[in-house]
C-alpha cells in the first residue's frame, strides 16, 4: 500500500519535474524563436558571462523570481474572490491532464512491474478531454473579474472560441478511439509498436492523417495561440482576459499557455506519434526488419522510450512557436468559419469513413 | 444484437423525412412565395396519414420493446397528421399576413415537432417517450418565439420554455424513481409490477406517478399549474397558438392517458381522486377567467385550460369508456378549435392583428361565410347539440357517471353552462353589435378558406354522425390491452 | 464510499446549490453551479460511473455552463436588486419544497427497507460502467432513443439559430 | 458503506432546491440554472439507481438526459438572447406578461 503510493508519488514528481521546466523554458525557446524568425537579436540580456544560451537556466530561475518580488494588483471594482481564483482554475485542469499521458511503458524494478502512466484511467483520453474543457473557466474568470472591457471581450471570446473548438477536437480523438478500439491512452500507444508490412511502424498519422489535422488546428486553439490568440490578441486586447494580472498570478497565466502547449503536442505524439515508442525497440531490445537486433536492458529501454516520448513533445513544441511566429491573427469570424464549417464537417465525415472502413474490414 | 422494425417507426420516418425535405427545398426555392414548401409538408402529412392507416390492423412492438405500433397510436398519428396539416395550412396564409419572412425552418419546426407527438404516442418507454415530449416541446418553444420582431413573442417563447423546462424536470424525477422501483423504464413491464409491488418500491412508485403527475397537470395546463397558458396562447402567432392548443395538448394527451389509464391501472384507486379535483379546478377555473377576458386569444387560451378540465373528467372514470371519450374529444377539440383559430387569422392584417373582441363587432353582419363558420365553432366549444363538442361531452361526462362520478358530470354540465355565457358572447357580439371599427377580414385567402371549409365540415359531421369516429376511438384505446 | 467521505462530499453538494439560488449576482450563481455539477461528478466515480462522471464534466461543466457564463457575459448582466414584495410567495415556496422533500425522504429513509435491485453491498464487476458496456446497451436496447436524440438535438440547433441570429432572412 | 437511501435523500435535497429556486428567483437565467439542478438531481437518482442494480440502464439515460438538457439550454439561451434584444432586461417582474 504505502509503496504504491510513494510509486504513484514518484511518478507525479517525474511528469511535474519534466513538464513545470520545460514550461518556463518554452518562454525562453519562444523569444528566442521569435528573434530567429524576425531575423533579430532577442533574449540577449539573460546571459551569464556574455554566454547567451546560459540564459536558458537563467530565465528558468530569474522569470519566476522577478514575477514572485512584484506587486499584485487587483484592481478597483474587481471581484477580489473570483480575481484570485481564476489563474488558479486555469492553471489546475490542465496539470492533472497529465495523469493520463503514458510517458513510457512498463519499468521492472524488482520484480514489480510499474506503468509508466500515473493513473492508468479506463476512459483515459475522456479524461483529458474533460480537464481541457475546465480550462475555459480560468479565462472566463479571469475575463469578468477584473472589471476590465479588454478583460471582458477576451473572456467572452476565449469562452465561445474554446467550446467551439471542442467538438473538432473531440470528433478527432473519437476517430483515434475507432482506430485503436480503446480509450486508455496507453494501449494506445502499445497499438503503434506494430508494424505495417513488416517495416513501417503503425503510428497513428498513417492511419488518420486528417484526423492529426483536424486535433492540431483545434489543439491550438484550445490553447489559445497565434493564429487563434483572439482571446489574448496583444495589438487588440492588450492581453485579452488577463489584462488586469501582475505578479505571480499572471505568471500563472503565462505558464498554463506553455503547459498547455505541452499538453497538446503530448496527446498528438501519443495519438498519431507513437507516444513513447521507438520504432523497431520492443521489451527485450531493437529487433529491426532486416533481422539484425540488439538486446538491451529494461531500464534502457524505458530510458530510451522516455527519451523518445520528451523529443516528440519538444519538437511538437518547437512546431507550435515556429507556426506562432509564422502566422498572421484569424479575424473572428474566420475563426468560427473555419471551426464549425470546416473541421467540423470535415471531422463528421472522417468518422463515418474511419467506421465504414473498420466495418470493411472486419467484414472481410 | 439490434431489434430493427422498420414497420414501428414508419410514420414516425416519414414526417421527420417530409421535415428534411422541406428543409433541403428550402435551400432551392429563393423569394418571398414559401408556399411550395408548405405543399410539401401537407402532402408529406397525407402520405404520413395514409400509410398510418394502412396499419391500423397491425400490433408488433419494435427496437426492443421501447416503441409499439398499435391502434392507439395509429388514432393519434392520424390526429396529429389532421392537426399538423391544418397549422400549415393557416400558417401559409398568416405568415404573409405578419410578415414574417422565415422562411422553410417554421414548416421543417412544425414537421419536427411533429415527429415528436408521433413518438410520445408510441413510446412503450419512459425514455423514448420523454425524448419524444422534448422533441415536441424544444420545437414548440422555438415557435412561440419565431416572430422575433415582436415582443410579445419572445415573452411568450421565454415563459413557455421556463414553465415547460421545470414540468420536464418533475417528469424526469418521476421518471428516475419509477426507473429506481422497477429496475426498468418499460411500461409493460411497469404496469405488470405495480400492482403487487410493496415497501420501498410501492413508496417509490408513488413518488414517481406523483411527479408524472405534476409535470403532465404542467403540459396540459391544468390548475393550479396553468398560469403559463393564457400567456403563451396570446403572446405567440396564431397559428401556433392554434398548433400548441390542438396539436401538442392532443400529444400530452396522449402520453397522459397511456402512461396513466393504461400503465398505472393498477393503481387507478390512488390517481383518480387526485385527478377529480384537478378536473373541477380546472374547469371551474378556466371558465371563469374566461368570462372576464376582452382578448380573443386570451379567451380561447381559458377555454383550452376549461377543456383540458373536461377531458380530465374522461381520465378519472379510468374506464373503456373515458379512455375512448378522451380520444374522441381530442378529435372534435382539435376540429373546432383550429377553426376557432382560423376565424381570428382571418380578422387580422399586417400591424392590426385585430384580436381584442371589440373588434368582433358586426363582423357577421359583414362577412356571413365567416360568421357561421364562427358560430359553428362557438356553438360546438360550448357543447351545444348536435355538433362534435356536445358528444364529446356527452361521452366524457356518461363516462364519469358510468363509474359513479355523477358529482364530477354535474360539475362539468354546470361548467359548460358558464361556458355558453362567454362563447355566445363573441357570437353576439358578430351579429347584433355594429362597432366603430368595422373590422373587415381580407379576401383572397385560399388555404385559411379550406381550413375553415375541413373544420366546419368536419365539426358539423361529427355531431351528426358521431358513432363512427367513437368506435375507431374505442377500438384505439382497447388496444392498449 | 464510507461516511466519512459521503457526508463532506453531500455537504459541499449541497452547500454549493444552495449557493446557486442564493447569490445576488448571476455569474457567482453560475460558478456555484459548475462547482455544484463537478462534486456531482465525483460523486459519479465513487459509484461506478466513470464513462458518465467524464461526460458530467465534458458537457455540463466544459460546454453547458460555459454556455450560460457566455450568455452572462455577452448580456453584461448585474447583480439582481433585492425585492421586498416578493417575500410572502417566497417563503410560500421554501415551505412547499421542504415539505415536498420531508414527504419524500420520510419513507425513503426511515422505512428500514433497501432499495429494489441486487447490487449494493457487493462490488461492481470491473466491467461495470465502462465505456464498452454503456456503449453495448446505447447501441442495441437503446439504439431507438439514440437516434432520437439526433433529431432533437438538430431540432435545438435549428432552433437557436433561427431565434439568434443577427439579422432576419 | 453508506446506504443506497442515502444518496437518493441527497438527490431529493437537490431537487427540492432546484425547484424552490426556480420559485423564488426573479432572474431568469437563475431560473433556468435552478431547473438544471433539477434535472442533475435526476441524474445523480438514476446513477445510484444503476449502481444498486448493476445494471448500466441508468447510465445510458444519464446519456441522454444530458443531451435533452444541452438542446434545452442552446434553445432557452437563444429565447433569453431574443428577448434580451427587445427589453435590456432579465428580471421576470419587469418582462411585462411573466407574472406568475
Amino acid at each position: 500500500m504505502l509503496i504504491e503510493i510513494a510509486i504513484i508519488l514518484l511518478k507525479v514528481l517525474a511528469v511535474l519535474g519534466l513538464v513545470m521546466p520545460l514550461a518556463g523554458a518554452l518562454g525562453w525557446i519562444e523569444r528566442k524563436g521569435s528573434a530567429l524568425i524576425q531575423d533579430r537579436i532577442g533574449a540577449n540580456r539573460a546571459s551569464i558571462y556574455g554566454f547567451a544560451g546560459a540564459g536558458l537556466v537563467n530565465t528558468l530561475i530569474a522569470d519566476p523570481l522577478k514575477f514572485a518580488t512584484k506587486e499584485d494588483v487587483i484592481p478597483r471594482g474587481a471581484d477580489r474572490l473570483l480575481h484570485t481564483l481564476a489563474p488558479c482554475v486555469n492553471l489546475f485542469p490542465v496539470l492533472v491532464a497529465f495523469a493520463v499521458l503514458p510517458f513510457g511503458n512498463v519499468l521492472i524494478v524488482g520484480g514489480r512491474e510499474i506503468n509508466l502512466q500515473i493513473e492508468p484511467l479506463g476512459i483515459g483520453v475522456m479524461y483529458v478531454l474533460a480537464m481541457m474543457s475546465l480550462g475555459v473557466y480560468g479565462v472566463v474568470l479571469g475575463g469578468w473579474a477584473s472589471n476590465n472591457r479588454w478583460s471582458l471581450l477576451g473572456g467572452i471570446r476565449g469562452s465561445a472560441q474554446m467550446i467551439s473548438y471542442e467538438l473538432p477536437m473531440g470528433l478527432a480523438v473519437v476517430a483515434m478511439i475507432l482506430t485503436y478500439g480503446t480509450l486508455d491512452l496507453q494501449q494506445m500507444a502499445r497499438a503503434q509498436g506494430e508494424l505495417i508490412w513488416g517495416w513501417l511502424p503503425a503510428w497513428g498519422i498513417l492511419y488518420q492523417p486528417i484526423a492529426f489535422v483536424i486535433f492540431l488546428c483545434a489543439g491550438i486553439a484550445e490553447s489559445k495561440r497565434l493564429p487563434f490568440d483572439l482571446p489574448e490578441s496583444e495589438s487588440e486586447l492588450i492581453s485579452g482576459y488577463f489584462t488586469e494580472y501582475s505578479g505571480i498570478k499572471h505568471l500563472m497565466f503565462f505558464m498554463t499557455d506553455f503547459v498547455e502547449v505541452i499538453i497538446i503536442s503530448g496527446l498528438i505524439a501519443t495519438l498519431f506519434f507513437g507516444g513513447w515508442q521507438v520504432p523497431y525497440l520492443y521489451a527485450s531490445g531493437f529487433e529491426f526488419p532486416w533481422g539484425s537486433s540488439i538486446a538491451l536492458p529494461n531500464i534502457a529501454v524505458v530510458l530510451l522510450q522516455v527519451l523518445s516520448f520528451t523529443i516528440k513533445i519538444i519538437f511538437f513544441c518547437w512546431f507550435q512557436i515556429m507556426l506562432r511566429w509564422t502566422l498572421p491573427r484569424f479575424r473572428y469570424d474566420q475563426l468560427m468559419q473555419l471551426g464549425w464549417l470546416g473541421l467540423l464537417p470535415i471531422g463528421f465525415v472522417n468518422i463515418v469513413a474511419t467506421a465504414l472502413a473498420i466495418l470493411a474490414l472486419q467484414t472481410t | 444484437m439490434i431489434d430493427v422494425s422498420w414497420t414501428v417507426v414508419l410514420p414516425i420516418l416519414l414526417v421527420t423525412g417530409t421535415a428534411f425535405a422541406v428543409l433541403l427545398a428550402d435551400l432551392a426555392v429563393s423569394g418571398p412565395d414559401r408556399d411550395g414548401l408548405g405543399w410539401i409538408g401537407i402532402v408529406g402529412l397525407m402520405v404520413t396519414a395514409i400509410a398510418s392507416a394502412a396499419l391500423w390492423n397491425t400490433h408488433v412492438e419494435g427496437f426492443a420493446g421501447t416503441i409499439v405500433l398499435d391502434r392507439y397510436a395509429v388514432f393519434f398519428d392520424l390526429l396529429f397528421c389532421l392537426g399538423a396539416g391544418l397549422t400549415l395550412m393557416i400558417s401559409m396564409d398568416y405568415l404573409g399576413t405578419i410578415g414574417l419572412e422565415t422562411g422553410g425552418e417554421y414548416y421543417a419546426i412544425v414537421l419536427f415537432s411533429t415527429a415528436g407527438m408521433f413518438l410520445m404516442a408510441a413510446a412503450d418507454d419512459l425514455i423514448v417517450f420523454f425524448l419524444g415530449l422534448e422533441t415536441m416541446s424544444i420545437a414548440a418553444y422555438v415557435l412561440a418565439g419565431i416572430w422575433r420582431s415582436d415582443l410579445r413573442s419572445s415573452e411568450a417563447a421565454m415563459k413557455y420554455f421556463l414553465l415547460g423546462a421545470f414540468a420536464t424536470g418533475f417528469l424526469l424525477f418521476g421518471i428516475a424513481l419509477l426507473y429506481g422501483a422497477f429496475q426498468t423504464t418499460a411500461l409493460g413491464t411497469i404496469a405488470q409490477e405495480i400492482g403487487p409491488s410493496t415497501g420501498l418500491q410501492r413508496t417509490l412508485a408513488f413518488g414517481g406517478m406523483a411527479l408524472l403527475l405534476i409535470g403532465f397537470a404542467f403540459k396540459v395546463a391544468a390548475v393550479p399549474f396553468h398560469s403559463w397558458a393564457p400567456d403563451v396562447y396570446e403572446g405567440s402567432p396564431t397559428s401556433v397558438t392554434a398548433f400548441m392548443a390542438v396539436g401538442i395538448k392532443a400529444a400530452d394527451f396522449a402520453a397522459f392517458v397511456r402512461i396513466f389509464m393504461h400503465t398505472f391501472a393498477a393503481l387507478a384507486i390512488e390517481w383518480t381522486g387526485v385527478l377529480a379535483v384537478l378536473a373541477v379546478a380546472t374547469m371551474t377555473v378556466g371558465n371563469l377567467a374566461a368570462l372576464r377576458q376582452t382578448n380573443i386569444k386570451r379567451m380561447l387560451a381559458y377555454s383550452s385550460i376549461a377543456h383540458a378540465g373536461y377531458l380530465l373528467v374522461g381520465m378519472v372514470a379510468a374506464n373503456a369508456a373515458g379512455g375512448a371519450a378522451v380520444l374522441y374529444y381530442l378529435l372534435a377539440y382539435m376540429l373546432m378549435n383550429t377553426g376557432a383559430f382560423a376565424v381570428v387569422i382571418a380578422l387580422g392584417k399586417r400591424g392590426e392583428p385585430n384580436e381584442s373582441l371589440d373588434d368582433y363587432d358586426g363582423v357577421g353582419l359583414r362577412q356571413p361565410l365567416l360568421g357561421i363558420c364562427m358560430t359553428v365553432f362557438m356553438l360546438s366549444l360550448a357543447g351545444v347539440p348536435a355538433l362534435a363538442g356536445f358528444t364529446g361531452k356527452f361521452y366524457l361526462f356518461s363516462a364519469a357517471v358510468q363509474r359513479g362520478y355523477t358529482w364530477l358530470a354535474i360539475v362539468g354540465v354546470l361548467n359548460s353552462v358558464v361556458s355558453m355565457y362567454y362563447y355566445g358572447g363573441v357570437l353576439m357580439r358578430m351579429f347584433m353589435a355594429e362597432g366603430g371599427k368595422r373590422v373587415q377580414g381580407t379576401a383572397h385567402r385560399p388555404y385559411l378558406t379550406a381550413t375553415l371549409v375541413v373544420a366546419t365540415v368536419g365539426t358539423v359531421a361529427l355531431g351528426i354522425f358521431p358513432s363512427w369516429a367513437f368506435e375507431l376511438a374505442r377500438s384505439a384505446f382497447l388496444s392498449l390491452g | 464510499m464510507t461516511l466519512l467521505t459521503f457526508i463532506p462530499l453531500a455537504a459541499l453538494i449541497v452547500g454549493f446549490a444552495l449557493g446557486v439560488i442564493l447569490n445576488r449576482h448571476p455569474i457567482r450563481s453560475a460558478l456555484c453551479l459548475a462547482v455544484t455539477l463537478f462534486l456531482l461528478a465525483v460523486m459519479f466515480v465513487f459509484l461506478d460511473a466513470h464513462l458518465v462522471a467524464a461526460l458530467q464534466i465534458i458537457v455540463y461543466a466544459g460546454a453547458i455552463l460555459v454556455l450560460f457564463l457566455f450568455v452572462i457575459m455577452l448580456l453584461n448582466l448585474e447583480a439582481d436588486i433585492p425585492q421586498k414584495r416578493r417575500r410572502s410567495m417566497s417563503i410560500a415556496a421554501v415551505a412547499g419544497g421542504v415539505v415536498f422533500a420531508g414527504a419524500v425522504l420520510r419513507p425513503i429513509l426511515w422505512a428500514g427497507d433497501t432499495l429494489p435491485g441486487p447490487g449494493w453491498s457487493e462490488s461492481a464487476p470491473a466491467s461495470f460502467g465502462t465505456a464498452e458496456s454503456i456503449g453495448a446497451r446505447l447501441f442495441t436496447h437503446f439504439v431507438l432513443p439514440f437516434e432520437v436524440t439526433s433529431v432533437l438535438l438538430l431540432v435545438a440547433v435549428l432552433g437557436a439559430v433561427v431565434l439568434a441570429k443577427k439579422k432576419l432572412g | 458503506m453508506v446506504p443506497a437511501t442515502y444518496y437518493i435523500a441527497l438527490s431529493v435535497t437537490l431537487f427540492s432546491i432546484g425547484a424552490i429556486g426556480f420559485l423564488i428567483r426573479r432572474n431568469l437565467i437563475v431560473m433556468f440554472m435552478s431547473i438544471e439542478l433539477m434535472l442533475n438531481a435526476a441524474n445523480l437518482a438514476f446513477v445510484v439507481f444503476a449502481r444498486q442494480q448493476l445494471a448500466v440502464d441508468g447510465q445510458v439515460i444519464v446519456f441522454f438526459v444530458m443531451t435533452v438538457a444541452a438542446a434545452e439550454v442552446a434553445v432557452g439561451l437563444a429565447i433569453i438572447i431574443a428577448l434580451f434584444r427587445h427589453r435590456q432586461t432579465l428580471n421576470a417582474d419587469e418582462v411585462r406578461m411573466l407574472r406568475w
